[in-house]
């Protein structure tokens, strides 16, 4: 008996009960130029299924801040939520918690332990693998790097730097020094200066986070490097595909953000609606891998149009 | 208000009112002042003279009345606004930016150059000379780019006078300016008054040293609790009159005890060779039981830094104390106190009070660790201590929870004076006791003095106010550069051989 | 701020009833305890005149030390937490009375020997987590921030930190407004000198508040650990900022001699549903399609509104007591001026409440 | 601190050349000029007795505010510099006034009006960005970091950034100690009061040192805009502290009316120095299997590092100053110390207190 407001031009249900409203999330593990690219696969997937995907960002990337986002979430009584974990063996008690409630999913950072329903994403390791690989390309005859990063002790930067060593392992290629920058992107660059200085025979950095591309760029020109010390990154920020393109950084490798953004608001959909034949559809391993590519020289054209298209 | 004149009022100001939360400050106030006219404001503490000459200089606003200079009525919205019509004032409480230097101090809103322009130059020699010349008409002899955090009490009350004068106002107003200085300098001063009132200025001048409005004032406007009680001219006014104007009764202007039978002269506090630090002598001295040293001195003469050694502040560096007989080496003022020596400051706002605190709290925070149980406030007992002090001292307060800073700069001083007659003292170190003090309750702070050394207490009492050493002392050691000069005993005090020594003339008799 | 924090309730309440639902309340009230209990405790060095900046890196460092010592997991050496949880909160009270001792007895600046005590420890922290991450999974430790008194569903209507920060804001207020302790604590932050003068042991009293503040920055630190469930240097990195501002809006001033254990109690609770609230307010409405909507805010804004909400709470308040302090003035002269009539009766001045300061421009909040 | 800036200097030179090399010491004059110049505006709030913690959101807002004006990349609107660095710095002037006048005329306490406009400003600069980052790309603002007069290879020697430092220093330095205004500011600091009793316009000046303040972040703001080459909410986060640090350690007093343009040179000397010296300090050594190796500082230890030389140089520069106040009592009371133990040296009273000043409690640095 709830009045419909407006003119008479009521729709059709009107007078009736008004259709549940789908509560989904999108929760990432902070707010950064990364996720606007999944952002917009969420604003795709809205756009197409006419839903509301409430994007939440811990504006800190602290644990503490997104835990009490999904306790939030779920005490709203959200439908489905997706979350990119930040620590994921530590948050299982409020994922699950979470999950009694409400249909989880991750995407980005998994946590295998908890009893989310599905994970869509790459895997770090294997990115970190990707990206040691071409190093080795890049100095056959070995020799000293450095790794800069925003602080080591973050999932994904152990991950992709493990993937890096266990790549070079053996290669004859040392990293002789590592540098946090605790996202001080001032520090970030400065962090390259001081250590391109203090190791006059160093031949290559490698950045972790999206900003250390930039920052390395920076440095690397700044010193007048270019050529003398090679860079291997991660991620696609806008600074890091010019250097590609002029040659200060070597290569790239990049995730797919829009795919997590797109395919995690479809799953939580449907998984919100038609929960069995949404659940029928999860893949026996329960992951989607979105897969990565290393962006070079080569293919940084196309890749650069393909992300001003997804950014539009 | 009589006094009929031929020539405009310099300065009138009629039915001035002033309300603070609780307090009627003034009502109805009016005052006026012609040129070369001096002009005693007095009253009790808490009348409300240091408030309507704050509205006078800006600092304040009114809350209804008038203000007049030359006839015309004027709005001192701001200090700004009193300097701008020639109205200079001197603070009671002594407002200075420590972290600057004299000159600086003296000149501080008052730069000279192009005003307006604060990125102006400072014209910093120009300063440092002008300054020197002030210092040498207050009569200071310090250099202009001394610190004030260096100085004391009295040297900082000249800075203050030295910084009206630079001013060259029309209207100059002194709030107590003489409270920590000694005769001679505030002979100084008087001269320099004298000679601005020849000059045409008009001066209102706020003092509880009756002998000095008798000598400087022209005519003698009274004050009680925030009304105006009546004008006396010149040849009107004598010193009982002004007394029960101010109090609303008859009150013997003799105020000085009689002279007591010299107490025992078993001595209890013995000082053998101590040196202070940063003085460069030593210094030797005992006090007897139920004694009242007077410690006399000019502005600057060691006397306050001897005392704060005595009460541990500034441990000393040398040399030897006994109390009754015993050792007696503070480190630190929880040590002298546990041995019954207590210090009364002179700068009550500095040492003395915590501003923000209340009156009761205030008075009992150095014993209130003692009565209480397993560290409970007992607010019972703070109370009763609290309110019995107000009355022995008639403090003027709203009550013993009113927050010190809003009392009267007297009052204030009642406060820290009760704070340590509430507890038992052995020794009571008393640093210019009746700062701002007003006559009535002078007559009583001395009542107690000698009632306390009736007890059996020594007391040492700086003063700068000569009347009191003589009125008050059983004997006077005189300081002069930081050195006991002498000590007088009470048959040898004089006026005259006080200040033979304080100049640093010794008399070798006085060697005692 | 009373008043601001009843009203950003209630609007709260109203856009989103799930605000004060079970799930939100016991949710919010964990948070605020966990503030609280290091925000009473850096309120106590503010109180004194002082700042502590460390507060932060001792909640981290004794999360990092409890699970160092007590974790099961990889990098933890497996002691029992009855182990772990003194040892950490013995550190946390060494860490206040170094600091404090630094402060005291070598006289420097609070400020530069906490903050350099804050990225000490913060190294320390990292240091000992091996610049990584150490686990508390699995440990009986966990119980303490997600368990409670009085089950209901899944929910402890009373979790166990709330009963913590009420014990300790009882100690606290007990020590601050009804001991000698307490008194000295104000009269050192109102006037250090006089107090040295009444002779309070100025530098044992100030060096006690430091050793309190880090102290309940480690009880704080237990529960974080808890709450967090793994540590890192990162944990606590700006929280001393969040407590300070909790203990400002609650009535401190950072120039000493001000503020109450209540008054911190609020603070706490303020910034603590500034936060929620971000996450909680929403708006229905119908979009052009007709279809159900609800606005909420963008995840960009939250810095903005955080900001803003604080700004506003702390003019709103000092408008409220300028406006109150005139009315008292009013008040009391119209009580005066008719008591004035007889002048006998003027002697008696009237004992109302505080006043405004006798300085020109004193300033609060 | 000079000696300990120099000591430092020496210990990093020693183990490593390439510390005074033409590379590092350009970055590193780079890195001392921009925080120099933002440290420097925060030393005239802090003179004058306040303290102001949105600088570093100031520098931020500036930098996104360049970005989002004169960016031609993406979420750029592409308008010359000329029109986006007028507009970021007069933005910044009126947060500056804004704050100012909300502490002078609202009588708020400065710390949590300008932590309030931190996370404001914050919040504007992440709404900007919309939650992510502006690149400058190809923009010739960059030139600004990276260049400099005498170039020398790659390098210019004097790069823009020291140019302006000593441009902003030397500036500062007129106006703080030979002009009526820093006259005033110290007045403030020292005696509020006294200041406004004396006549000044207390409230005119202290918001001054507020728009001097943000004013002088944002020129810092652009100085790090053109270094990082991005802009997103992230630049500028705890610059604030950095900055105070600098100005604490170049022997500015939070109590406010102490300090100095050069002190706080040399303070903020010291800070990118000890940045710089953690990056570039090494130990040649010789293994056990007779290899040349070279040690390095772990990044763990990053922190540890940095807060220790903090609290080693405070506490280093104290005792100099103790010893030194000790030094200056006992020769002035040399004469009576002498005869005093020659008197009776067995019971004298021991001499070993430091009284320093006349208060028995001053703290300094
Ligand atoms: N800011 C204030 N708030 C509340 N009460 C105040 C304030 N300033 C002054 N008073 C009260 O106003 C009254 C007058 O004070 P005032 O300082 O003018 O006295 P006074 O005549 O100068 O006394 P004294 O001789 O002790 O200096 C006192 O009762 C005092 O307590
Ligand atoms: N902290 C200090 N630094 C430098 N000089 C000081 C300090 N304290 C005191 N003095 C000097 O010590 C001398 C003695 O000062 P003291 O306060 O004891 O004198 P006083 O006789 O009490 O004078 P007053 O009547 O002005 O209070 C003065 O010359 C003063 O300049
Ligand atoms: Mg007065
Ligand atoms: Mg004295």
């Amino acid at each position: 008996n709830e009045k419909s407001e407006g003119t008479g031009a009521a729709p059709a249900e009107g007078g009736g009960a008004k259709p549940k409203i789908v509560k989904l999330a999108f929760v990432t593990n902070n707010a950064s130029e990364f996720w606007k690219i999944a952002q917009a696969g969420v604003r795709k997937y809205e756009q197409e299924s006419k839903v509301q995907v409430d994007v939440k960002m811990p504006s800190n990337g602290t644990t503490e801040e997104q835990n009490q986002i999904l306790e939030n979430l779920s005490s709203q009584g959200y439908d489905a939520i997706a979350v990119s974990a930040i620590a994921p063996a530590d948050q299982v008690p409020v994922l699950n918690k979470v999950a009694e409630k409400s249909k989880l999913i991750t995407f980005d950072s998994d946590a295998p332990a908890s009893s989310r329903l599905l994970y869509i994403g790459t895997n770090n390791h294997e990115a970190g693998k990707a990206l040691g690989a071409h190093i080795v390309k890049l100095l056959p005859d070995g020799g000293k790097m450095a790794v800069f990063v925003g602080t080591l002790s973050a999932d994904n930067a152990k991950q992709r730097l493990q993937g890096i060593q266990d790549a070079i392992a053996g290669k004859n290629i040392e990293i002789v020094d590592k540098r946090e920058d605790n996202t001080d992107r001032a520090k970030a660059r400065s962090n390259v200066e001081d250590i391109i200085n203090a190791h006059p025979d160093l031949k290559l950095v490698a950045g972790l986070w999206s900003y250390n591309g930039p920052a390395i760029a920076a440095a690397i020109e700044a010193l007048g490097k270019k050529g003398k010390v090679l860079a291997a990154v991660f991620d696609e920020e806008e600074e890091t595909l010019t250097a590609i393109e002029n040659g200060t950084i070597s290569a790239t490798v990049v995730q797919k953000p829009f795919q997590f953004g797109y395919l995690a608001s479809k799953w939580a959909h449907e998984l919100s609606v038609k929960p069995d034949t949404a659940k029928a559809q999860i893949p026996a391993n329960k992951s989607i891998d979105t897969g990565i590519d290393v962006i070079e020289k080569t293919n940084v054209a196309t890749f650069k149009q393909q992300l001003a298209e997804m950014k539009k | 208000m009589s006094v009929a004149a031929s020539a405009p009022d310099l300065l009138a100001m009629r039915a001035i009112t002033k309300r603070f939360a609780g307090v009627v400050a003034l009502q109805g106030v009016s005052l006026s002042l012609k040129p070369g006219e001096v002009l005693a404001l007095m009253g009790e503490n808490g009348a409300g003279k240091s408030t309507l000459m704050k509205i006078l200089g800006g600092a304040l606003q009114p809350d209804g009345g008038e203000i007049c200079i030359d006839g015309k009525s004027v709005a001192i919205e701001s200090v700004r606004a009193a300097k701008r019509l020639g109205i200079a004032l001197i603070h009671q409480e002594l407002m200075l930016a420590p972290n600057l230097d004299i000159a600086a101090n003296i000149f501080l809103g008052n730069e000279g150059g192009a005003t307006g322009l604060l990125l102006r130059p400072l014209p910093k020699g120009d300063m440092a000379a002008r300054a020197r010349e002030l210092l040498l008409r207050v009569g200071l002899r310090l250099s202009p780019s001394t610190p004030v955090s260096a100085l004391t009490a009295g040297q900082m009350q000249m800075v203050e006078i030295a910084k009206a004068l630079a001013l060259s106002a029309r209207i100059l107003i002194m709030d107590e300016p003489t409270s920590s200085l000694t005769s001679g300098e505030s002979e100084h001063l008087f001269g320099i008054i004298r000679k601005l009132r020849a000059d045409g200025i008009g001066i209102v001048y706020i003092s509880h040293r009756m002998e000095e409005v008798m000598a400087l004032a022209d005519r003698v406007t009274v004050l009680r609790d925030g009304r105006h009680v009546g004008d006396l001219t010149r040849a009107g006014a004598t010193r009982e009159r002004i007394v029960s104007m101010m109090v609303g009764r008859e009150l013997s202007a003799h105020y000085f005890p009689e002279k007591r039978p010299r107490a025992s002269t078993e001595p209890v506090l013995v000082v053998e060779g101590l040196v202070v630090p940063g003085a460069p002598a030593q210094i030797s001295f005992s006090a007897g039981r139920g004694e009242i040293l007077g410690f006399a001195g000019l502005v600057g003469s060691g006397r306050t830094e001897l005392m704060e050694t005595i009460f541990g502040v500034t441990p000393a560096l040398g040399g030897r104390m006994t109390l009754e007989g015993k050792e007696f080496a503070p480190r630190k003022p929880r040590d002298a106190i546990d041995r019954g020596v207590y210090l009364a400051p002179e700068d009550r706002k500095r040492h003395g009070l915590v501003l923000p605190l209340s009156v009761a709290e205030n008075t009992s925070l150095p014993d209130i660790g003692n009565y209480s149980r397993w560290g409970f406030l007992n607010r019972e007992t703070e109370r009763r201590v609290a309110e019995s002090e107000v009355e022995r001292l008639r403090t003027k307060t709203p009550g013993i929870r009113q927050p010190v800073v809003n009392l009267s700069g007297g009052n204030q001083q009642k406060v820290v004076l009760g704070k340590w007659l509430a507890m038992n003292p052995r020794v009571l170190i008393l640093d210019e006791p009746t700062r701002g003090i007003d006559v009535g309750a002078k007559a009583e702070i001395y009542r107690h003095m000698t009632a306390l050394a009736d007890e059996g207490i020594t007391i040492l009492m700086v003063s700068s106010d000569m009347e009191e050493i003589i009125g008050m002392s059983d004997r006077v050691a005189v300081m002069h550069e930081r050195r006991i000069k002498g000590v007088l005993p009470r048959e040898r005090l004089s006026q005259e051989r006080i200040a033979t020594l304080m100049t640093g003339h010794a008399d070798k008799e006085d060697l005692s | 701020m009373t008043i601001a924090l009843v009203v950003m309730c209630l609007g709260l309440y109203i856009s989103n009833p799930d605000f004060l639902g079970q799930s939100n309340s016991i949710n919010t009230l964990r948070q605020i305890s966990m503030l609280g209990i290091f925000a009473i405790g850096i309120g106590f060095v503010i109180i004194a005149g002082g700042i502590d900046l460390s507060i932060g890196s001792v909640i981290g460092l004794t999360g990092v030390l409890i699970a160092k010592l007590s974790s099961s997991q990889l990098g933890g050496l497996g002691y029992p937490l009855w182990i772990g949880i003194p040892v950490a909160l013995g550190v946390a009270l060494l860490i206040g009375l170094g600091q404090g001792l630094l402060i005291t007895r070598l006289k420097l600046q609070p400020f530069i020997v906490t903050l350099g005590g804050m990225l000490f420890l913060r190294g320390v922290s990292q240091t000992i987590a091996g610049g990584g991450t150490l686990s508390l999974g699995g440990s009986p430790l966990l119980a303490l921030a997600n368990g409670g008194l009085l089950k209901s569903g899944s929910d402890a209507l009373i979790p166990y930190p709330l009963l913590m920060f009420l014990a300790v804001s009882g100690v606290a207020a007990y020590a601050l407004h009804f001991t000698v302790f307490g008194r000295y604590v104000y009269a050192i932050g109102g006037n250090r000198d006089a107090a040295e003068y009444s002779g309070i042991n100025v530098k044992r009293v100030e060096t006690s508040t430091y050793v309190i503040s880090a102290g309940l920055g480690g009880v704080a630190g237990v529960c974080y650990a808890s709450y967090i469930g793994q540590m890192s240097q990162q944990v606590g990195i700006a929280y001393e900022m969040y407590a300070i501002a909790a203990a400002v809006l609650g009535g401190c001033s950072l120039r000493g001699g001000e503020g109450t254990v209540l008054g911190i109690i609020i603070g706490s609770a303020v910034m603590r549903v500034i936060d929620n609230g971000i996450n909680m307010f929403q708006l229905p409405y119908e979009d052009a399609d007709r279809i159900q909507r609800i606005w909420r805010l963008d995840p960009n804004w939250t810095f903005i509104i955080i900001g803003a909400v604080i700004l506003v709470a702390v003019i709103l308040d000092q408008i409220v007591h300028i406006v109150q302090a005139k009315r008292r003035i009013r008040h009391a002269s119209a009580g005066a001026a008719e008591a004035a009539s007889s002048l006998q009766a003027a002697t008696a001045v009237s004992a109302a409440g505080p006043p405004a300061a006798r300085a020109p421009d004193s300033e609060s909040v």
